[in-house]
């Protein structure tokens, strides 16, 4: 179990949050790699449909930042 | 409320008489005990199949959107609220409505009668006031209509119409000190896997019929996200998690909108008590945005707008 | 014919035993209703009721059923190869269920057996089905079988008829199939005459109490077009909701939708239970839907059961009076009422 | 002249590999040198362009001639030693100044001991102790044992409003509003109950919406002392500050602090007053940029503006206000040169993918080590050639070089390709070059999907390769996935309309309009009263002297005079239909005019008081009647014996809980003009904060030393002014003496604050928003100071806030500048990502109608979906927010669709 | 509102998260990262709303 590692479906904000990721870069902060990104012009583009086809096809996890 | 029908068969004659309006939608009388079939009248001679009594637990407001004509229609409280937010939603204009309101003392529970008689087959029921009597083969008993309150009645606190151009009766007293959200809050004290356990139970049995979303009158878009294909949202199958995503989808749409007023239930031909969903729903959006669906014919749903200081504290 | 006298306690042993054989289906009580469930220990089968709420039609033609598998793995030899989906047709007996719904198959049978195309999955299900009929004692204030070609005690489709003799069930063999079920069931005795005279009297009762005023006699002389462009369409549905509860309740609407889903490399060809209802039923790839108002639905369904397949097979109407549409048509939508309408246009 | 950078910025790629191994370790100036960086550096994080450059006195190379270890690593060859410095020449028409401050340096206070307590910081460096990219990584904590400080003082007008020992007599306008921001910033950063404590003379937070924050902080328990701390000092053994001071009643007080924050003031750096010689333009005697209220950004030379803090302390907002308000007035010299020097790009036509089956390429980046030291990318190649459509897929060492562009180019043309995809850094920079390499192969700049397994990959998963690889395969699969269900987009041009519409004929207004039209534009200027003026036909001198009635009667005349400037008065606005580009206005008297842009400049009015007995006694008259007795040589004002001035009449209540910015200036100069009037007028001031910002501070002291009392009331205790026998009696509480006297004016002015027009009206028909106090609501409060969420429509004067004719004027200039970047273009281009409707699908709920920020969806008026959305492509953002809040389906995002989004979740 | 039904039918409070960063706050983005991979870690694999091959007859 301990090897386990989930798998994260990331709505990231290409202005804020993305910004935000790209800068965690830069300076190399490093952070758990389960995140798969996926770039929404706003987070007010992500529809509590995506949020719930994400359980569907098994996110362990879903994050979305703005 | 059978003496109703009287008073609203007279305003309908007048009105289609007085053409204020083209067509008048109540209830009519139905072929089964305990049922009644809505119906849309436009002959003044013919307002005698109108008929109102405590069962008439549909939602009209259905009947409403987006017709052109100018229409009269019986509301009671939820009701109203749903025509507040047909207007709201410009599924119909407050010009084309002549509203008669209807002070509502609840709705009786078909389900709960026929569990009370052991599930024998109601041939007649006759209301009288604040009783009512079924009787069938063998058997005739007589109830307080009180006990035998649809569950979104019994904790109802909007039984007048809010909006109304003429009223059959006054006002009746609202209820007071009911907790509407009684059975929301057990499950919420439950671990996510009883709550999941307990919903999957519940909706096991759905025929994916699409009853409740059809009898509910927020639901009028042109194709449901269920009947997409590109992207498709929810497989056809009654698989567990697509009947799941469904129920999920369709209460969300209703999220901030939904009046509580039971028809989805009402319809279920397998009775899935899907309200569970749509209450958490009422329940956080009295909570987190002080709203109640349909008391405000000028405030948009709190998700049709953005506020600052908006409810955001699961924002980390 | 074999005519056994079972108690009821007897009655259900012998089921049990007779699982060993097939999969046997009795109604059981769940909630407000009952429903066909397989026989198991745990939960007793129930006999009083009035009729399940869903027909069993469902056991023989399932709401959503694979057709078809196929693999999209490119390393998978047999990638894209559509494969028949292997399924289970060891025998399997519907015990308890109501003459109606088992006319229901009658009505069904056209549709997928026939001269030019046989259904593979619903004739093999229906040959491995047997099935045991309950007669109906007191049937419903809604139930019009007697109109449309049944009865309380129709044995037309049954391989089995159950006569509910109050502590008793006098049990009867109508078909080889159902000969060779009964012979497999442990117990019970020899029905005397008495037992039989009993079970006919009852009968008799029965079809009494059923209206059979329900009038379907002209509507195979009307002209389609005419019944087609009727006046009274509008009116009937409007206050239809185009939930399938009608048309999912039915024992014998049939229609299906084949859907194909995909997950990940795994392919599913699944065909799932429609509803002329829904609009999604006739909607076209272009976008246009033939069928995109209400009344027109409604009028499909009405006169599909009512006119359409009385013409095309020319063996009465498409529906076995059980009353379910009427009864759980949440707006009390009538059938009797249209086809009288329709009959007496 | 160009300093040398000792690397070569072509081929520099900010891996960073260079300061990896860089083994000189400096003090980081960026984080006042409270960290270190190396000796090859980039300044921080964001900077742009993102190259590195060597610290030539640092360098071991340059000072021992040895080590060369940047150059031995650089994965690119950049680093050239050999780099020299390079006289550059330009020809300019114009040159603007922007070349800022300096922060004060406090070490020269022996009593505050900067140099020598660690825990005493300045504001700037607390600033970077805040940050994330700070010296502690954003941990609040003190720089003398690295723990979190319990208690925190802030010490203003450190360096500002002192001659005694820093010669710097002004106000530093920025450093109440800023100790506040880092109050309150502690408060939420710290997780336990932080005691911050601001210790100051007047609080200053006159700007737009500073007043709320400011009250907002109160409530949040930042404790604000009147007090000035005389000395700091420090506990030997806790490194604590101890402090001692007055309070408001006189009492000692002493506190300690594990923290003490100067707020120190801005000053012109000494390098710059030598600039100024250079260039020949006149400085003030505060060494800043002189410039007059009427020509806020104009230097004493011609063609040289200033804007920004060198012409005086200013904040964000205003200097940004300044700059776009320079750049106008450069823009007005240069308006003959327009266009002169552009070069037309040769565009191959665009290839028609329609209907082809998707052939996708894709290119991943090793970025050097960057990528390809941690990933393994062979490995994510080889994957990437077996999704579903790829045709093509490659790596190299940098994908973003100019060889691997061309190489793109071309594999794109050999192999036939319709989409593309590169994985590599982030799109934030890159995006645009893989898109023109796009366009020169002939496809569609939209038919791209980038994907970042740099900044959100290797970078941050260094510790294990495997992982980082297998996330970057997830990446590329679900790259493609979308890049297969991209289409081409189109981005439409639309004409803009060359002519300008000014509402409101203030001061700002018509500078506004004198400034469009003399960049060649023609304007139409709307007035809704009979004259043009506005408040400034009330005024009768500016806090510099300046004769308003002169300069203002000049204006008119050249406004009225002016063939390019259409003039409607007595009108009002009653219909705006359009958007950028095209609006179609329409006036009360029925006329129609188009136009491309619009500057609101619609003004503000005077409060008109119900207190303090004003319209009940003729000897209490507003700032504005005094100002008028002053126009008309009152003889009255010579024989007032005692004037008594009412400060903060009708703003900072809670009804209007802002401050009107202008009103203690204004009352000061009334002040210091009365006495000149007749010296032996006694005169009293009653405020609450004396908010004479900036250089305006100078007319404070003046006014002492004339000897106008200032008295200092609280909201608690107003003055209470009533007549009695006739006579006017004014009681105010002396905060001082802490009792009660009593004053018998023969005038009392109030200085009523400034409250909006009625802007409902338009606000609606631009779609504009207005604030909570009635003032219109610029796109950002710091960064777009003129400008409207909605584009096309400008900002200018007291319609935005109170403000004084300077700022009122820069700002107009500002509107204008940013009004001619849309007119100058003379077409606008639309994004292809904008949200589209789908009419069939809508059910006219109108929830996009509700949401959109930027008013895109409306409902279709005519034809056969007349009552659907459809979706007004100049206007969209391309947010989505639409798209997300339509429950029927019915909108989706162009570039971000429905399906793309969706196909990249399946691929997870 | 959509976490609070999920959450209510048996989504665990730790699977869906939401969070606003600005393009500067990086060491943000890494601490919310890190609690939001910690919190769906600690909760093992998801087990609800997943959909399957159809379970169908």
């Amino acid at each position: 179990m301990s090897d386990w590692e989930p798998k994260i479906t990331t709505f990231l904000c290409h202005w804020c949050s993305y910004g935000a990721a790209d800068l965690a870069g830069v300076s190399r902060l490093q952070y758990p790699h389960n995140f798969r990104v996926i770039r929404v012009p706003c987070s007010g583009r992500v529809s509590p449909k995506f949020i719930l086809a994400a359980f569907r096809h098994g996110a362990d996890g879903v994050w979305v930042s703005g | 409320m059978i003496e109703y029908t009287a008073i609203i068969r007279d305003t309908a004659k007048k009105l289609l008489k007085d053409g204020k309006v083209d067509v008048f939608i109540g209830y009519k009388k139905g072929t089964v005990p305990m049922m009644n079939e809505p119906v849309v009248i436009s002959d003044p001679e013919k307002v005698d199949t109108l008929h109102w009594d405590s069962l008439c637990g549909l939602n009209l407001c259905n009947y409403l959107t987006k017709r052109k004509d100018k229409i009269g229609i019986i509301a009671n409280g939820c009701n109203s609220r749903n025509i507040v937010t047909h207007i709201l939603e410009n599924q119909i204009s407050r010009e084309q409505l002549y509203i008669v309101g209807i002070p509502c003392t609840g709705v009786i529970d078909h389900r709960a009668v026929l569990r009370a008689v052991g599930n024998k087959e109601v041939l007649d029921v006759q209301e009288q006031g604040d009783k009512f009597t079924v009787s069938g083969n063998g058997f005739s008993e007589t109830f307080d209509k009180a006990k035998f309150l649809r569950t979104n009645c019994a904790v109802c606190t909007h039984r007048n119409p809010v909006i109304y151009d003429e009223m059959v009766a006054s006002p009746v007293k609202e209820q007071e000190g009911v907790d509407p959200f009684e059975d929301v809050k057990k499950i919420e004290a439950m671990d996510p896997e009883k709550k999941w356990g307990f919903f999957t139970k519940m909706i096991e049995r759905c025929l994916r019929c699409y009853a409740c979303r059809n009898s509910c009158p927020l639901c009028y878009c042109p194709t449901c996200f269920v009947d997409e294909s590109k992207p498709q949202w929810v497989g056809k199958s009654i698989d567990p998690t697509d009947t799941m995503t469904f129920h999920i989808m369709r209460a969300y749409h209703c999220a901030g909108r939904c009046t509580d007023c039971g028809a989805c239930e009402r319809v279920c031909p397998v009775g899935i008590p899907m309200r569970q969903f749509t209450k958490k729903l009422n329940k956080d959006a009295l909570e987190y945005f002080s709203w109640e669906a349909g008391l405000n014919p000028d405030a948009r749903p709190p998700l049709d707008v953005y506020k600052p200081d908006d409810y955001n504290d699961f924002v980390k | 014919m074999t005519n056994k006298i079972f108690t009821k306690e007897e009655w259900t042993k012998a089921l049990q035993g007779l699982s060993d054989s097939y999969k046997v289906f009795v109604p059981v009580k769940d909630g407000d209703f009952h429903t066909f469930k397989p026989m198991n220990a745990t939960k007793a089968p129930d006999f009083d009721f009035q009729n399940t709420r869903l027909s069993a039609r469902s056991l023989v033609y399932p709401q959503a059923e694979r057709m078809f598998e196929y693999s999209l793995d490119e390393n998978d030899p047999e990638a894209n190869i559509i494969k028949e989906t292997p399924k289970d047709y060891s025998p399997q007996a519907i015990v308890g269920i109501r003459p109606c719904d088992a006319h229901g198959f009658k009505i069904v049978k056209p549709n997928f057996d026939n001269k030019e195309y046989r259904d593979p999955w619903w004739i093999q299900h229906f040959e491995s089905t047997v099935l045991v009929g309950l007669g109906c004692n007191q049937p419903c204030s809604t139930c019009f079988c007697a109109s449309v070609g049944g009865g309380p005690f129709n044995k037309d489709v049954l391989d089995v008829l159950i006569y509910d003799l109050g502590a008793n069930f006098m049990v009867s063999g109508l078909t080889e199939k159902g000969e060779a079920f009964l012979s497999k069931a442990q117990g019970g005795k020899a029905a005397d005459d008495a037992a039989v005279k009993q079970a006919e009297a009852l009968a008799t009762e029965a079809a009494k109490k059923v209206k059979a005023d329900v009038p379907t006699d002209k509507l195979k002389d009307k002209v389609i077009n005419d019944l087609f462009a009727a006046p009274f369409w509008q009116d009937v549905g409007f206050a239809c909701l185009n939930c399938g509860t009608c048309t999912y309740l039915c024992p014998t609407c049939w229609c299906f939708d084949i859907q194909d889903e995909v997950l990940g490399k795994q392919g599913d060809r699944i065909r799932n239970w429609d509803s002329c209802m829904f609009p999604l039923f006739t909607l076209h790839g272009s976008g246009h839907n033939p069928r995109d108002q209400k009344f027109q639905r409604v009028r499909q369904r009405f006169m599909h059961k009512l006119k359409y397949y009385v013409d095309k097979y020319q063996g009465g109407v498409q529906c076995s009076g059980c009353g379910r549409c009427v009864r759980y048509c949440p707006v009390n939508i009538d059938i009797r009422q249209v086809a009288e309408l329709m009959n007496n246009y | 002249m160009k300093h040398p950078r000792f690397i070569d910025m072509s081929k520099c790629i900010a891996c960073g590999t260079c300061a990896e191994k860089c083994p000189k370790k400096v003090d980081d100036p960026f984080n006042e040198n409270m960290g270190k960086r190396k000796a090859i550096y980039v300044d921080y994080a964001q900077a742009v362009p993102l190259k590195y450059s060597i610290n030539k006195d640092e360098c071991l190379y340059f000072k021992k001639g040895k080590c060369r270890a940047c150059e031995k690593f650089c994965p690119t060859g950049a680093i050239n030693y050999e780099d020299k410095e390079e006289k550059v020449v330009l020809q300019a028409g114009a040159v603007i100044l922007s070349t800022g401050f300096k922060t004060f340096n406090p070490s020269t206070f022996p009593t505050y001991q900067y140099a020598s307590f660690e825990n005493v910081v300045t504001s700037l460096e607390y600033e970077r102790i805040l940050s994330a990219t700070g010296p502690y990584q954003g941990h609040l904590v003190r720089p003398s044992d690295y723990k979190e400080p319990q208690k925190i003082g802030w010490l203003q007008c450190v360096g500002s409003r002192d001659i005694n020992r820093c010669d710097h007599p002004y106000c530093s306008s920025v450093c109440c509003m800023y100790a506040v921001k880092e109050a309150m910033i502690s408060k939420e950063h710290a997780d336990y109950d932080l005691d911050a404590a601001i210790f100051f003379m007047d609080m200053r937070t006159y700007g737009k919406d500073f007043e709320k924050y400011y009250e907002r902080a109160k409530e949040h328990g930042i404790r604000f002392v009147r007090a000035r701390l005389h000395t700091l000092e420090e506990d030997p053994e806790t490194k604590d500050i101890k402090v001692r001071y007055a309070d408001e009643k006189g009492e000692i007080q002493v506190e300690t602090f594990d923290m003490m924050v100067l707020s120190v003031g801005m000053e012109t750096p000494a390098e710059l007053v030598e600039t100024a010689k250079t260039l020949g333009i006149g400085l003030d005697t505060d060494n800043f940029a002189a410039t007059g209220v009427f020509t806020p950004v104009e230097t004493s030379r011609k063609g040289i503006y200033v804007c920004g803090a060198f012409s005086g302390p200013k904040d964000i907002p205003q200097s940004v206000t300044e700059a776009s308000s320079a750049a106008a007035g450069a823009g007005l010299l240069l308006s003959s040169a327009r266009n002169t020097l552009t070069k037309e790009k040769h565009i191959p036509e665009e290839r028609n993918i329609i209907g082809e089956r998707p052939r996708i390429g894709i290119f991943i980046c090793q970025c050097g080590i960057n990528i390809g030291g941690i990933v393994n990318v062979p490995s994510v190649r080889d994957y990437a050639a077996t999704l579903p459509y790829v045709e093509y897929a490659t790596d190299s060492l940098y994908t973003c070089s100019q060889d691997s562009q061309e190489t793109m180019a071309k594999i794109i043309n050999e192999k036939g390709l319709n989409r593309v995809v590169v994985a590599a850094c982030t799109p934030k920079t890159h995006e645009p070059l893989f898109q023109e390499t796009l366009v020169d192969a002939g496809l569609n700049k939209y038919v791209f999907e980038m994907t970042n397994i740099r900044n959100q990959c290797s970078w941050v998963h260094k510790d294990s390769p495997e992982m980082a690889t297998a996330k970057a395969k997830d990446l590329v699969r679900m790259a493609a996935a979308k890049v297969s269900l991209m289409e081409p987009l189109k981005e439409t041009e639309l004409e803009v309309d060359q002519r300008a519409l000014v509402v409101g004929g203030g001061i700002a207004g018509m500078v506004a309009a004198k400034t469009l039209s003399s960049q060649g534009y023609q304007v139409y200027l709307v007035e809704q009263t009979g004259s043009l003026g506005g408040n400034a036909l009330l005024l009768s001198k500016t806090w510099r002297g300046d004769d308003v009635q002169s300069r203002l009667s000049e204006l008119i005349s050249s406004v009225e005079s002016d063939k390019n400037i259409e003039i409607y008065k007595d009108t009002k606005l009653t219909n705006v239909e359009g958007f950028v580009g095209n609006f179609k206005t329409t006036l009360n008297d029925q006329n129609v005019i188009e136009h491309g842009i619009a500057v609101i400049a619609t003004g503000g009015k005077e409060y008109i008081p119900n207190e303090y007995l004003y319209g009940k006694d003729p000897r209490v008259v507003t700032h504005l009647e005094l100002d008028k007795m002053f126009l008309a040589g009152d003889q009255r004002l010579k024989d007032v014996k005692n004037a008594v001035f009412i400060q903060c009449v009708g703003s900072r209540v809670p009804e209007r809980p802002y401050c009107s910015r202008v009103c203690c200036t204004h009352s000061v100069k009334s002040a210091i003009n009365l006495k000149e009037n007749n010296p032996d007028t006694n005169v009293y001031v009653l405020y609450r904060d004396i908010r004479t910002y900036g250089q305006r501070e100078e007319l404070y002291k003046e006014a002492r030393n004339r000897g106008v009392i200032f008295i200092r009331y609280s909201l608690e205790e107003r003055p209470v002014v009533e007549n009695i026998n006739g006579r006017i009696s004014v009681r105010i509480k002396d905060h001082i003496l802490q009792q009660g006297i009593a004053i018998d004016p023969d005038l009392v002015v109030l200085a009523s604050g400034i409250i909006p027009q009625d802007n409902e009206a338009l606000a609606q028909m631009f779609k504009l928003s207005v604030n909570e106090d009635g003032f219109f609501m610029e796109a950002h409060a710091k960064l777009r100071p003129v400008d409207f969420a909605t584009e096309g429509v400008f900002l200018a004067g007291m319609a935005h806030y109170p403000k004084p004719i300077e700022e009122s004027i820069a700002q107009a200039q500002a509107a204008v500048s940013r009004a001619v970047t849309l007119l100058a273009r003379k077409k606008v281009m639309v994004s292809g990502t904008v949200a589209q409707a789908n009419p069939v699908m809508c059910s006219s709920c109108s929830v996009c109608i509700d949401i959109c920020p930027y008013s895109a969806p409306s409902f279709i008026k005519q034809g056969p979906f007349t009552g659907k959305a459809e979706i007004n492509p100049a206007l969209c953002k391309g947010c989505g927010l639409c798209v997300a809040s339509c429950r029927s389906g019915a909108l989706n995002l162009k570039g971000f669709g429905t399906d793309q989004i969706m196909a990249m979740i399946n691929e997870i | 509102m959509l976490k609070g039904l999920l959450e209510h039918i048996g989504i665990e409070p730790g699977r869906l998260n939401f969070s606003w960063i600005s393009s500067a706050e990086a060491t943000k983005f890494v601490d919310v990262a890190q609690q939001v991979a910690a919190s769906v870690k600690a909760l093992g694999p998801a087990r609800y709303l997943i959909k399957k091959r159809a379970e169908v007859a």
